[in-house]
């Protein structure tokens, strides 16, 4: 038998055949004519176009909703609850019934009229997804424009929880009108309207011109999507785009390329969102069970000079847990903040049962003093802090091992307890920053984290002030609780993670927005 | 007669890891127009040398000397274009093991149409038909012509070489073996086919038959020159030859087959890298003399066209 | 020929469904979880307990291992992949909106690798032993020891930052492309010139060669028609397995030229413990391997009647 | 007849050369590099070549150079272990399936045929992202792809070394499987292994420079030429020296290797150049 | 002495192994003391494959081998063993049975080594005496095998064959691949030394010139099948079988006076299976049983 079938170039007309079928299949997004913010958008007088270089794709971020998507109640810098598409809000008697006056005038960018019927559903959509959503009795709409929400028990975070939930309309979701369904198209009240989207490349939006608000000056936003953060400089610097830094909730500017760009003549906006890196004790074990040991480190480690050196003095060293400008934050602490002291570090570990071995190393009863730095994989900056910190406990006898594991893995070794130091960072808003939460990381409830320092009367000090609605009592209980943590050094704090946003000289009018997760394009403007 | 090929002072050297290998020396050698010339040699004796020279397809490490004179063009002196213009349309050269000669890719009948597409400048659709014909003049059915090599059985592929060779009726054939590894009754097919190729030439055509097979060499040549250690020892007539063997190599070999009483010579022959001085024959001869050691023997004549390289023949 | 072709199929098929529940069943098995390597990548902190309930029942996540594979297989004979844990969106979207980069990149770099080294290949093969054929063979392995992901820095170094002359990261323009085909296809074109010439310079040593010189042929045809498309089948082979390390090539370099392609996407999907996505991904790279092999076979078929006729022989 | 060869083949003299001068850089390490390639001077953060630190230090003010020596000793030793287990195993199953054939044979085939489909890095990146980057998980992602390579070539030797007459005849002689193996067939496939191992060799230290630049590789703050790529990568607009140097010692490590399985490769056995194609 | 008893092989290949080629069909024959039995035929009509089962070194499909009455398929390990030192094999192409990276010496102990027989000086004596009787020197004893041309490997591979003293030795195509003049060489000195030794042995060839010098009795083998089996005298000077009659007609004889046999039409033949006679395409005789039925050898 002879294989017809492969008479003279039936193969190689296949084999185009299939080419073909796989370039036309896969490659349609590739063939797209329009040539998203390139030069066909000059950045004349007349129509303003800034162009975002950010590192995630834009439907990825919580910073790319938030241009489309706003929430009934925003918070502020600090962490309290403001106004946004709700006017106004009360909370009659019992704490667990919120009525909520919504604001009017207020339109989606598909022409709906946002009123209290649309509210109750964006809240019932967000409950599926939200913590609050376990508390949650009831939703009435008093009005067409007023909104009840009843609670089951008193939940302290509900207004805070409510900064994180996005108004949607329900023709966003798909199934549309189902507020268990998901969303589907991008169809909210913000300032700006999603006009098209490439995913992992670029993002096109344009102003809404109907926002209640200010309207910002910016008649159009081109987002780009530049994973690597030097590319993202690369272009910053080429004029590719307009600004960087500002979508992401972390850092993405390396702090070292910053002083170059500001030579190169590119502005930098360094903001503190009281989000600072970390390094926990694991208290349950030798030698952290001892708060002497847990003091040392905090001494023995120069974060002026880590600050100085490795960060370009961008930022700021950090003393206390967490930021202390926070509404709930330790701005009172009775506490003496560690500063950089060699002698109190060693003598504290004198004190503790360790002594220096003839050849420089800490010891007690003949075990070397050696501790092992979890390091979760892709923890932005740990591996400069670890090497750094390696470097700085070395001088006071202590051998510091590294080890990084998958961050998932990492995770998992804290859930355990199964880590003697780990590179961490704390919370920020519109999440309770610190970890002195109930279940947070200085709770005893915490399952994230049972290895952190608890005791009975931080846990009952925390669990009290979250469960009062008195606002002082609770400060005055925090305050209480933020005591105890500093005296016990439960971690290092290091230093404050700022986020650098960075933008081309032209750009004038830029603010920085309340959370890391928004941004704030109202006075922006392109000269 | 008229001479087709006239050899003068042939050597062939290669250059080997090991040191010079002394393929062929000093080779004269006339093929006259009609006839069949056998080149009889065994394994290492330097003869498929000869073969490749004559159409200088010899690798590029070979060092030819000597000039080949065919017709009144000496072949050594020409360029690759000018010789471009000789192989396939006046020189043919059938290969020894059309296994591996013949393009696997290629079906057959592009293989002849290619050659005749070169030399004839025929096009395409003519080059095909003319290469059925030419598959049919070797007893194939045309439709073979489609067929690729692998298709084809062994002897089946030596006709294949044949009929490639024969594309553009040349007047000078070299045959490297054309029977080797064949079965007995296809040898004879092919043994066969390249006598009538020959004796259908109208004294024409005239062929370089290189084998080790004396008994090919018995029934298809007219003359016959025996190789040894690179040198011709022996060249006659077949028939004066057969009969009366001069070299003491060539009747060692004759006496060698089976056929004629399976008398072995004794001793090896000796590497073409460290020839010995003089006669390379003598340390395996039985009548050799201590002169043979020192120096190579010339020709001589022994009657006709019969000649000798030996002192003692 | 058929029959091979089929019995490949089987096998591969096979492969593929293998290949694809391995990775998730490894991936299962890991520690981590995803809804806490989700929500930390979208947030960037630690979720608390009730919003990992929260996410996983959203999500699908307490469905158990096995129930999970019926259910993915149901999904499969529809021709559907699941949804990304990470997004919520089909996976086979996801990935019919990053292959076209990926694809394109590897194809262009593959093509250029082959017009750089065939000629190059045969060049040297056809003088052995000359200048051309030294040179080429030394930078030819320098080459090779060069990393990819090295010399895309370098070359970023050199033509973005230095001349300015090239973007250096993104997607979109003929510019953008440049970059990074070159430094994929510098080190391909290295191991595919020496395989050529290799190749070539076995052919060029066989009989047949020497026959289509004793027949007159010039040497532009011999070497083109007789013994390039001859060298040309061992080479094949190659570039068909040379797709894999492609693909792995392409992982490497998207994620240095910011390419807006699968690898980058893969590498941040198992880092996010992203099952569906995963166990689709492979099962679908698989896919491709087979596709790739399949034509592999075809254009063996094609350059070598030998294999095209082999069962019809018998 | 190795006399003759070595002087002509000057490539396979020049790696010979080169992967000596690395051996000797890497064992004697501790006297060649002139600081703690792990001490950490922040003041003296991504000094430029030249001065005391010859080639500069790093973003943690570290020696690069002294990094690159250490880097040598484990870039050398990991690759060479890789290899080592990958050749074991390799020619154990590939001897076993060439030698008995069978469903073994079938078998283990199949499964190199699936293994060899897979993308070496893709798998790497694979295990390593699921398991975590540490040593023994690299050597783990790159042994459960890399002796496939092996098997197949060892066993597409010895089914051609089966088949000769010379193996057939000691059986005939009265040689048993194992006998035959250890004291024909092995010794028979040995340069063809050795050349393919030094090759190996070479794709090793890129694959692990490779791994630890994706950050899979090894632990900070070990000196190894891929996670110094790595952390290097952020100056690379500023301080590119911080990455130049490392990348060149990786290439100078791979091309000594390629010189030498290519030089050995020629010098060897001619046979070697049509078995092992790259 | 050694016995064929319908000896059968079939390969199978092909999709689960669906095809099936008979290489060897029902072969059956008898070799006594000292006797020279040529399986004479083609090159692919089976008879490596037969020459390979006898000495079993190939499982047949069907069918035994007998030596002194046992079946060598049915032999323990230590038997098969012992079996190996009665029965040598010598191939064709003497250039590839040496291992060639090992010295000669070391090749032509080693039969020794793995039977335990002798080892130092008692078998560098053995050695030498063989090599010299194959007429060789101790000096090719250090040379590898590339060194030495196939009329001196054959001659050590001659001696190696010789060292265990066996009874039996299948010689495939012992001189195909040596020219005439070497091919004397070997064939005289295996002669000598099946006479002194008393070998028995399997002759495989396909030149008519060897088999007439070799031969006591010949089986002649076509596609698989034996077709005639005599005395060499008897098939020489009076062959039955068509094919065997079309073979010696076309034997060619070195002697240019005689009538040549040559003939340039070419017969196409079918490689497939089919029924009936396997010569059938070919013969003059042929007729309507020889399509339906395969003849049976009879005497």
């Amino acid at each position: 038998m002879t294989f017809k079938f492969f008479h003279k170039g039936a193969a190689l007309v296949l084999l185009c055949l299939m080419l073909f079928v796989m370039i036309s299949g896969c490659g349609s997004n590739a063939s797209d004519p329009k040539k998203v913010g390139e030069k066909a958008y000059p950045s004349d007088q007349k129509e303003q176009v800034l162009r975002l270089g950010a590192a995630r794709d834009f439907k990825s971020a919580a910073q790319g909703r938030n241009m489309v998507f706003e929430y009934l109640v925003s918070v502020d810098h600090e962490g309290n609850p403001v106004p946004m598409l709700a006017e106004l809000w009360e909370i009659p008697g019992d704490s667990k019934t919120y009525v909520f006056k919504i604001r009017e005038g207020v339109t989606f960018h598909n022409g709906t009229e946002f009123d209290a019927s649309l509210a109750k559903f964006a809240l019932e959509y967000n409950a599926n997804n939200s913590v609050w959503g376990k508390y949650l009795d009831k939703i009435e709409t008093v009005d067409g424009n007023t909104v009840k929400v009843y609670l089951k028990d008193y939940y302290p975070l509900f207004l805070q929880d409510l900064a994180k939930n996005l108004v949607v309309s329900p023709d966003a979701v798909d199934p549309k009108g189902d507020p268990s369904g998901k969303l589907a198209e991008y169809i909210g009240t913000g300032p700006f309207k999603l006009v098209s989207y490439h995913k992992d490349r670029d993002a096109e939006l344009v102003r809404n011109d109907n926002y209640w608000g200010k309207k910002s000056e910016i008649n159009r936003v081109i987002w780009k999507t530049i994973p690597d953060p030097h590319a993202q400089i690369v272009a910053l610097k080429a004029g590719d785009v307009d600004m960087i830094g500002i979508t992401e909730h972390h850092s993405s500017v390396p702090y070292v390329e910053v002083p170059a760009m500001e030579d190169a003549g590119i502005n930098v906006d360094k903001t503190s969102y009281g989000r600072y890196q970390v390094l926990e004790f694991n208290t349950l074990r030798e030698p952290f069970n001892d708060r002497k040991v847990r003091m040392a480190f905090n001494y023995a480690i120069d974060k002026e000079k880590m600050v100085r050196e490795l960060f370009h003095g961008l930022t700021e060293p950090a003393y206390t847990i967490t930021a202390p400008w926070f509404k709930y934050g330790p701005s009172k602490v009775n506490s003496k903040y560690f500063h950089y002291d060699l002698n109190k570090a060693k003598s504290l570990l004198t004190e503790a049962g360790w002594s220096m071995n003839s050849s420089g190393k800490l010891e007690k009863e003949g075990k070397p003093l050696e501790v092992e730095l979890l390091i979760p994989a892709g923890e932005a900056n740990a591996d400069a802090v670890a090497i750094f910190v390696q470097s700085e406990l070395k001088k006071i006898g202590v051998e510091l091992k590294l080890l990084t594991l998958e961050s998932g893995a990492a995770w998992d070794r804290s859930k355990q307890g199964e880590y003697e130091m780990f590179v961490h960072h704390s919370f920020c808003l519109p999440w309770v920053p610190g970890g002195i939460d109930i279940g947070g990381k200085y709770h005893s409830g915490s399952t994230s984290w049972p290895a952190a320092y608890h005791s009975p009367e931080l846990d009952r000090l925390i669990e009290e002030a979250w469960l009062t609605p008195d606002e002082s009592k609770r400060k005055e209980l925090i305050n209480k609780v933020w005591d105890i943590l500093h005296y016990e050094a439960p971690c290092i704090p290091l230093y404050d993670i700022v986020k650098v946003s960075a933008y081309r000289e032209s750009i004038t009018g830029f603010k920085p927005a309340p959370t890391m997760f928004d941004m704030d394009f109202s006075e922006i403007k392109i000269n | 007669m008229e001479s087709v090929l006239k050899i003068k002072d042939l050597s062939v050297n290669f250059n080997s890891k090991d040191g010079i290998v002394k393929a062929a020396n000093n080779l004269n050698l006339t093929i006259y127009s009609g006839e069949i010339l056998g080149l009889i040699g065994e394994t290492g004796s330097g003869k498929t040398v000869l073969g490749q020279a004559i159409i200088k397809i010899l690798p590029q490490t070979a060092r030819v000397t000597g000039e080949i004179w065919y017709g009144n063009r000496n072949i050594l002196a020409l360029g690759e274009e000018e010789m471009n213009k000789i192989r396939g349309k006046e020189i043919a050269l059938i290969f020894q093991n059309p296994s591996s000669s013949l393009n696997p890719s290629l079906k057959i009948g592009e293989q002849i149409a290619e050659t005749v597409q070169k030399h004839q400048g025929l096009n395409k659709k003519e080059a095909w038909e003319k290469a059925e014909a030419i598959l049919s003049q070797v007893g194939m059915p045309p439709r073979f012509a489609h067929y690729y090599p692998h298709q084809y059985s062994g002897g089946m592929r030596q006709r294949a070489m044949v009929a490639i060779c024969l594309a553009c009726q040349p007047l000078f054939y070299i045959a490297d073996e054309p029977t080797r590894g064949l079965d007995v009754t296809v040898q004879n097919q092919i043994a066969g086919l390249l006598n009538s190729i020959i004796k259908n030439g109208k004294g024409q055509r005239s062929m370089l038959l290189i084998t080790h097979d004396i008994s090919v060499a018995a029934a298809l040549t007219d003359s016959m020159a025996i190789m040894y250690a690179g040198e011709i020892v022996e060249y006659g007539p077949t028939r004066e030859v057969f009969k009366n063997p001069l070299h003491p190599y060539s009747k060692g070999l004759l006496n060698s087959h089976p056929a004629k009483g399976l008398k072995p010579i004794k001793g090896f022959s000796p590497s073409l890298i460290n020839l010995p001085e003089g006669c390379k024959f003598f340390s395996r001869c039985s009548r050799a003399e201590k002169d043979c050691q020192k120096e190579v023997p010339m020709f001589g004549r022994k009657g006709g066209k019969h000649i000798v390289r030996c002192f003692y023949a | 020929m058929g029959k091979i072709i089929i019995q490949r199929l089987v096998i591969s098929i096979l492969v593929m469904l293998a290949a694809s529940f391995l990775s998730y069943f490894f991936l299962y098995m890991a520690p981590g979880d995803p809804a806490v390597s989700i929500i930390k990548s979208q947030t960037g902190r630690e979720p608390t307990q009730a919003e990992i309930e929260i996410f996983r029942e959203n999500r699908n996540l307490n469905i158990p291992l096995l129930d999970n594979i019926t259910i993915w297989f149901g999904m499969l004979s529809k021709g559907d992949l699941g949804i990304s844990v990470r997004t919520g969106e089909p996976v086979l979207h996801e990935f019919k909106d990053r292959f076209g980069a990926t694809f394109l990149l590897a194809v262009i770099s593959l093509v250029l690798a082959v017009l750089i080294a065939f000629p190059l290949g045969v060049l040297a093969a056809t003088r052995p032993g000359s200048v051309v054929d030294h040179v080429t063979r030394v930078i030819g392995l320098g080459i090779l020891s060069i990393p990819e992901f090295w010399l895309g820095l370098m070359l970023m170094v050199l033509f973005s930052l230095t001349l300015k002359w090239l973007p250096s990261f993104g997607y979109g323009t003929i510019y953008h492309f440049i970059l990074p085909t070159v430094t994929l296809s510098t080190g391909m074109s290295a191991l595919l010139m020496r395989l050529m010439r290799a190749s070539m310079l076995e052919v060029l040593n066989l009989d047949y060669i020497k026959m289509a010189r004793s027949k007159g042929l010039n040497r532009p045809l011999i070497i083109w028609k007789h013994a390039f498309r001859n060298a040309l089948i061992p080479v094949i082979t190659i570039i068909g397995t040379q797709f894999g390390h492609l693909l792995a090539g392409t992982i490497i370099i998207e994620t240095v030229f910011s390419w807006p392609g699968i690898g980058k996407y893969l590498v941040d999907s198992i880092y996010a413990r992203d099952y569906p996505v995963i166990q689709g991904f492979v099962f679908i790279i698989a896919a491709m391997f087979v596709v790739i092999n399949l034509l592999v076979d075809l254009s063996y078929a094609y350059l070598d009647p030998r294999i095209r006729f082999e069962q019809g022989r018998n | 007849m190795s006399k003759k060869i070595f002087p002509k083949n000057r490539l396979l003299i020049f790696g010979l050369f080169l992967l000596t001068l690395l051996i000797m850089v890497s064992l004697l390490a501790s006297y060649v590099a002139p600081f703690d390639p792990n001490y950490v001077e922040v003041e003296n953060r991504l000094n430029r070549p030249g001065g005391k630190n010859i080639l500069g230090t790093d973003g943690y003010g570290r020696d690069i150079f002294s990094r690159i020596v250490f880097g040598a000793r484990f870039s050398l030793s990991l690759a060479v272990l890789v290899v080592l287990i990958n050749l074991c195993i390799g020619v154990f199953i590939g001897t076993a399936s060439g030698f008995f054939g069978g469903a073994v044979d079938e078998l283990t085939m199949r499964l190199v045929d699936i293994l060899l489909a897979f993308p070496n890095i893709i798998f790497a990146l694979l295990v390593i992202g699921i398991l975590g980057p540490s040593i023994p998980n690299l050597v783990f992602a790159l042994v459960a792809l890399g002796w496939t390579n092996y098997a197949r070539i060892t066993r597409g030797l010895v089914l051609s070394l089966k088949e000769q007459d010379f193996i057939i005849s000691i059986k005939a002689i009265g040689g048993g499987d194992f006998y035959i193996i250890t004291r024909h067939v092995i010794p028979s496939i040995i340069p063809f292994l050795v050349v393919l191992a030094t090759l190996n060799m070479g794709h090793m230290i890129m694959s692990i420079a490779a791994l630890s630049f994706l950050g899979l590789g090894v632990q900070i703050p070990t000196p190894e030429w891929g996670s110094m790529l790595s952390e290097g990568k952020q100056f690379i607009f500023t301080h590119p020296h911080v990455i130049i140097s490392p990348g060149l010692a990786i290439i100078i490590a791979v091309f000594a290797f390629n010189l030498l399985g290519d030089g050995l490769r020629d010098v060897l056995d001619p046979r070697t150049k049509e078995i092992i194609k790259t | 002495m050694l016995e064929a008893v319908n000896l059968s092989k079939s390969f199978y290949y092909g999709l689960f192994q669906r095809n099936k080629n008979d290489a060897v069909k029902n072969v059956s024959f008898k070799i006594k003391k000292g006797e020279t039995l040529c399986l004479l035929g083609e090159s692919g009509c089976g008879k490596t494959t037969a020459g390979m089962m006898i000495a079993g070194l190939i499982k047949p499909t069907s069918g035994m081998v007998l030596y002194r009455k046992e079946n060598i398929f049915k032999y323990r390990p230590k038997e098969l063993k012992k079996f190996r030192t009665r029965l040598q094999i010598i191939f064709q192409d003497p250039d590839t049975v040496l291992n060639p990276r090992w010295i000669i010496e070391k090749s032509l102990s080693e039969p020794l080594r793995i039977h335990g027989l002798a080892n130092g000086k008692e078998s560098r004596d053995r050695i030498m005496e063989l090599i010299e009787t194959v007429g060789l020197s101790h000096e090719h004893l250090n040379r590898y095998p590339f060194e030495l041309s196939g009329g001196q490997l054959q001659r050590i591979i001659l001696a190696r064959a010789l060292l265990l003293k066996p009874d039996f030795i299948v010689a495939d195509e012992p001189t195909s691949s040596l020219d005439v003049s070497v091919q004397a060489q070997i064939l005289t000195i295996f002669k000598e030394l099946q006479k002194k030794f008393q070998l028995s042995c399997l002759f495989i060839t396909h030149d008519l010139h060897v088999a007439r010098c070799i031969a006591d009795r010949i089986a002649v083998m076509y596609k698989g099948t034996m077709l005639e089996e005599g005395n060499a005298e008897d098939i020489f000077s009076n062959p039955v079988h068509p094919y065997t009659r079309g073979l010696l007609d076309s034997l060619i004889i070195p002697d240019p006076e005689a009538v040549h046999p040559l003939d340039s039409n070419i017969p196409i033949t079918s490689d497939r299976n089919y029924t009936g006679c396997k010569y059938k395409e070919l013969c003059d005789y042929r007729e309507q049983i020889c399509e339906e039925k395969e003849p049976v050898l009879k005497k």
